[in-house]
């Protein structure tokens, strides 16, 4: 039987939170659906939409934000399945600094990975939440290893993921306050986005990727531990399984929702989207308003 | 080749570095085929000049050089030239640097290194055909680029005080060589030196430059050439002090 | 001269040209390839709104201080290394670390000791673009010719002076075909410097422009970060022209 | 000799001591600075596991190929810029603006055009390192001495022999200087090449080592680089070694 | 300064580059202060390779070179030395090279600088004192090398070969001048020449070399020597006679 082929263009490169993607030689779980999985690495959510739109990918695996970026500049986008629909990004601030809450911020230096990381981006949500926009703070690029700025006072507070926590807990990060974005606004993590074009012309075989991909998504959520060993191997920074498995169960976390739960893996919040797009509006991060009723499209998921 | 083809001319030649006072004024002289053509001049009076014009290295800024009746207007491959340094490649062997005029426009032949080991021998060095330029001496480097401008046997060679470097012995054997060779072969030689006997010893003509003019022409006609003795003989001393006597009232800057 | 530079403008004007067409017919994405004359458009809004100037400032100045600190680096290590034999020997690997060790990844540590700002950009850049100029010259002093050095024995010039008098004049150009490199590498080494760790200037706005998938305006920095290496490469030049003018060149062959 | 290489390993030891006793008392966070024996046993473990031996062999795979490619590019490129004055007067703009442009922000560009995986980081790698060997190409071909350059005309030689016979070897030791920093950088560009495309190899798992906070693991991966620079380096110089070997060096003095 | 202080000697000094055959072989000499001693020898036979070990540039295989009773260790500043190539630095004007030795000592005075602009005009060239070497032709370059020599009026001067570039009687002058200031200052010379004529006039001893050694040496003894005319004396023409007879029977490679 021939496979059709599918390749994801990922935010980042194979890392062990998406151990249900590189598991596929070991578990097959495209090829069950006829699918033969390509993935292609990333530097960001944006990288994975211009690395689809260059035709090196089909589907990108990528966060709100750079879809919102995409559409506003003129992109016709489509997102297909809700990968993370909770938002794992934070802000952290060690205990005694005066910061427990997104007004708190005001006037603070805060870290962010890069100027068109994640955090930032998600940072910003969370300060339009409270009514601040970044005139109202510094912000400070610091690098992936955040934590260590924040150690040494050169910064007020961090903005991170919940897995960047979770390893800077392991390596001794002290006692600290977490402020989740999610508290705030949920606007889910990631997302499968394709362009209108592929998704009109190839929905079937997007229905298959997708029941494949929820198939990989389920298994890790029932076996972590096994996905934490093949991660040692098939993921590029898995080395130490405790940690790979820390890493997964919070990815499993962040997959499941109220509505998966009702709804199933992979359905949208299609209001929590448009409240994103809304406060990107407001902060004049894009130019024009952004309809995700018409961006969302829900066919596809599997019942 | 014709006779007429190996004769060269400089018709009037002027020269200057642009912004600079002239170097040569109205140089002419003319070799006819076979002549061996030498010229004399108080150092800084413009000899090289004159010969890479010669050459074609250099274009007047005045006047022309002939080949033949041909206008010569670049460096021509029928010109040898013994330039006043060795100019010698640093990283080939002495028998390489002998071969590069033919290396560079055909594959050699063991004919070929075979005559520039006779070269090398006829200059003295064949024992160190092998070793390369820095390995020697100041007068075997001059003798490696002597044996180089003859190694294809060119109908004219300019020579640019080829013999200053070696001892009087050398010497003398090597001015016994060139003539014996430039006369098989019909050589056109324009010869620069600053040894007033060599140049009545080697020539058939002397030109005397001063301060670049040429003041004076002499035919040489010291009987018996082929012998050695032909060098103390006494019109060949005449002739010296009659070119010394010509280069004497140069515009001399030299405050005895 | 004025031909050559025809045909540099014509040669840019006619692929600008070739580019636009090619955008227009093709509909490649405006996220994947700008318009040039979109590029342009935001070039100048930026030039006269003022937007792109203080950006420009930054990195000008980063590039300027971490060139200086570089070359003087480069330059006095050079020298180091060429005279003392076993320094050489000694510190190579941690030359050879310093280039090959990605500034990128260092970036959190560069942090660490010299804070954010313009003072980690500056060691960034020179950290960068210290070690062509280094290896030119090493290269460079050892080109005087042996006669030469015999004769500054003979004088009984000392090391220092033999280094001053003869070494690097002899090696100048040489030693200036380092600077060239240097100085756009410094450029590099700016801009990179800021992915790291800058709020502002050129580099830093490249990767914001990254972050809002605005390619028209990357491309238009990119113009001007081009513009800008014209500038110091053209002054190097100059510089070497000055420099070297007693010199005998190959230009007349 | 022996002593230097003695003195370089004792530096290392040295260091590598005060700073495991550094990392010891100030209690420094692995964070920010891990400590050498830690670094030692992951890097130990990745060379015993085999763990670290694919993206070895990945990285080397690119630098060599990139390497190459750049290195007949900046050659050739050398030698056309500076035998055709009109070419360089007309492409330099170019030339410089490959320079200066951050390939990082390029990497999309880079995937349209070439694709994934190893065509693109070649390139990149090829053009990260092509610069120094130009500019030096371009001096080092003025390098031959007027006289010789006279002969080359008496005796009728093209203009290519005149490049191949005098020309090159006559710049010989500086067009090697550029290609000592070419090699280096060579690296470089593999490594910032896997930043941008690469799912395997040394830079991309410095990358996934950062994401992880492994500043340990991140160390290691510095080390092996820095012993993957030192091999390369240290093969031109044998290289250069050979190919000089006939000429006087300034060593003697 | 003690006339002992200002002896040079050359004691069995042996000398061969590594791994190659000897150079030098046994080669003494002896010169008292104030001594004007000619070395001539054929091309190749070792005597650049023996003034650069008198001036201690290279150090002998065996025995030593002393100045006075001190055993020379490394180039020392009293020694002037005349290089076989001008080596003349590029980048600096005839003037700055000239200076060259003061300058690397202490600042460069006004009458220092006139003392350069002297010698320049000793040896003709002062017209092109802010000219730069590649503007020189290969004799001025030579005379530029020579001036340079003698501007720190070093108590030793050797000299290799210095006129060999400049025309008979721009090298007459110079010979002139070069007795006339020696004389003067007491220096003690050591001058290696290929015209055996002008060792002859010049040279208060007269060695010669034949493949590393030197197998004659001669003590000069021509009457009136300061007159230009001393050239042509019967007993100089019979010394030469005598030098070159010495030379001849070496153990020459040229075959004739
Ligand atoms: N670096 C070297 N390595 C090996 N042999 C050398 C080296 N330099 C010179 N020689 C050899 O040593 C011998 C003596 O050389 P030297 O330069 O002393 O001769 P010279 O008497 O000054 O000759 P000339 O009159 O031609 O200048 C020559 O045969 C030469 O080939
Ligand atoms: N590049 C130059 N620029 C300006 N003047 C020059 C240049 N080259 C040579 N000259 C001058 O031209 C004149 C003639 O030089 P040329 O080399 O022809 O003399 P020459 O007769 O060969 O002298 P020599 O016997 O010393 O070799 C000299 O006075 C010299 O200073
Ligand atoms: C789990 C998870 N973590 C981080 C990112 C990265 N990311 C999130 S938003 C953003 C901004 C893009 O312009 C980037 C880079 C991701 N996508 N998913
Ligand atoms: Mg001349
Ligand atoms: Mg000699």
């Amino acid at each position: 039987q021939d496979l059709d082929k599918v390749t994801i263009a990922g935010w980042s490169k194979p890392i062990s939170e998406i151990t249900n993607i590189l598991a596929e030689p070991d578990k097959g779980f495209f090829k069950a659906h006829g699918i033969e999985l390509g993935y292609v690495p990333g530097t960001g959510g944006g990288s994975a939409i211009t690395n689809m739109l260059s035709g090196a990918a089909d589907v990108a695996f990528t966060d709100p934000a750079s879809l919102y970026q995409a559409l506003d500049q003129g992109e016709d986008l489509v997102a297909i399945y809700n990968i993370y629909p909770q938002n794992v990004f934070n802000v952290v601030a060690p205990v005694g600094r005066g910061i427990e809450t997104a007004a708190d911020l005001k006037g603070k230096t805060i870290g962010v990975y890069s100027l068109n990381s994640g955090t930032r981006q998600n940072l910003l949500f969370l300060l339009h939440q409270v009514g601040l926009t970044e005139q109202d703070v510094t912000i400070q690029v610091t690098g992936l290893l955040n934590f260590g700025p924040v150690i040494q006072g050169q910064v007020d507070a961090t903005a991170a993921t919940d897995t960047g926590l979770y390893i800077g807990r392991l390596n001794g990060l002290g006692e600290v306050n977490v402020i989740n974005v999610a508290d705030s606004l949920n606007v889910p993590t990631d997302v499968f986005v394709v362009t209108r074009a592929y998704y009109e012309a190839n929905k079937p075989i997007l229905r298959r990727f997708l029941q494949a991909y929820r198939d990989s998504a389920q298994w890790m959520i029932d076996n972590p531990q096994e996905a934490a060993k093949i991660a040692v191997t098939r993921s590029i920074n898995g080395r130490d399984e405790a940690v790979n498995l820390g890493i997964i169960e919070l990815r499993n976390l962040s997959a499941q929702s109220e509505t998966t739960r009702t709804k199933g893996l992979g359905h949208f919040d299609v209001d929590v989207l448009q409240d994103g797009a809304d406060a990107f509006l407001a902060q004049g991060l894009i130019s024009s308003a952004l309809d995700m009723r018409r961006v969302v499209v829900t066919d596809l998921i599997p019942e | 080749m014709t006779d007429r083809a190996r004769a060269l001319t400089l018709q009037q030649v002027d020269f200057a570095y642009p912004g600079e006072a002239p170097i040569l004024q109205d140089a002419s002289l003319s070799l006819a085929q076979g002549d061996f053509h030498c010229l004399v001049g108080r150092s800084g009076c413009g000899k090289t000049t004159l010969l890479k014009i010669a050459a074609g290295l250099l274009r007047p800024t005045a006047g022309c050089v002939r080949i033949g009746d041909t206008i010569l207007d670049g460096p021509s491959r029928q010109i040898g030239f013994v330039f006043q340094t060795p100019s010698l490649l640093d990283w080939r062997s002495v028998l390489d640097n002998v071969l590069l005029p033919i290396s560079l426009h055909r594959s050699v032949t063991a004919t070929d290194r075979a005559r520039a080991m006779d070269l090398l021998a006829l200059v003295g060095i064949d024992a160190h055909a092998q070793r390369y330029p820095c390995q020697m001496s100041g007068g075997q480097q001059s003798r490696v680029s002597l044996a180089r401008a003859l190694v294809t046997e060119p109908p004219f060679l300019l020579m640019d005080e080829p013999f200053a470097a070696v001892d009087a012995i050398t010497r003398e054997d090597l001015q016994n060589d060139l003539l014996r060779l430039t006369r098989a072969q019909g050589t056109t030689v324009l010869f620069v030196t600053h040894d007033i006997a060599e140049a009545v010893y080697l020539a058939s003509h002397v030109s005397v430059m001063q301060s670049g003019r040429i003041t004076r022409s002499l035919a040489i006609d010291v009987p018996e050439r082929a012998s050695g003795d032909s060098r103390y003989h006494p019109q060949a001393i005449r002739q010296c002090e009659e070119i010394k006597a010509a280069l004497a009232p140069a515009l001399g800057t030299v405050t005895p | 001269m004025t031909a050559a530079r025809l045909a540099s403008i014509g040669l840019f004007l006619g692929l600008g040209l070739i580019w636009e067409i090619w955008v227009t017919i093709s509909g490649v994405s405006s996220l994947l390839v700008p318009a040039p004359s979109a590029v342009l458009a935001v070039l100048w809004q930026g030039l006269t709104d003022g937007f792109l100037w203080p950006h420009i400032r930054v990195t000008f100045a980063e590039t300027l201080l971490g060139f200086a600190l570089g070359s003087i680096i480069g330059f006095a290590f050079g020298v180091l290394l060429s005279e003392v034999d076993v320094l050489r020997r000694v510190l190579w690997p941690y030359i050879l670390a310093s280039q090959v060790v990605p500034k990128l990844a260092l970036g959190p540590i560069f942090i660490v000791w010299f804070g954010f700002g313009l003072t980690s950009i500056v060691i960034i850049t020179a950290l960068i673009c210290f070690f062509p100029l280094l290896e030119n010259t090493v290269t460079g002093l050892r080109s005087a010719p042996a006669d030469q050095r015999d004769l500054f024995r003979m004088l009984g010039a000392s090391r220092l002076q033999t280094l001053l008098r003869l070494k690097i004049p002899a090696g100048l150009p040489v030693i200036l075909a380092g600077v060239r490199v240097s100085v756009v590498l410094a450029i590099v080494g700016a801009v990179v410097g800021e992915f790291i760790s800058g709020g502002q200037g050129l580099g830093a706005s490249i990767i914001a422009a990254q972050g809002m998938m605005d390619t028209t305006l990357m491309f238009a920095l990119f113009i001007v970060i081009t513009v800008m290496g014209m500038l110091f490469y053209q002054l190097t030049i100059l510089a070497e022209r000055w420099l070297l003018r007693r010199r005998q060149t190959g230009d007349e062959i």
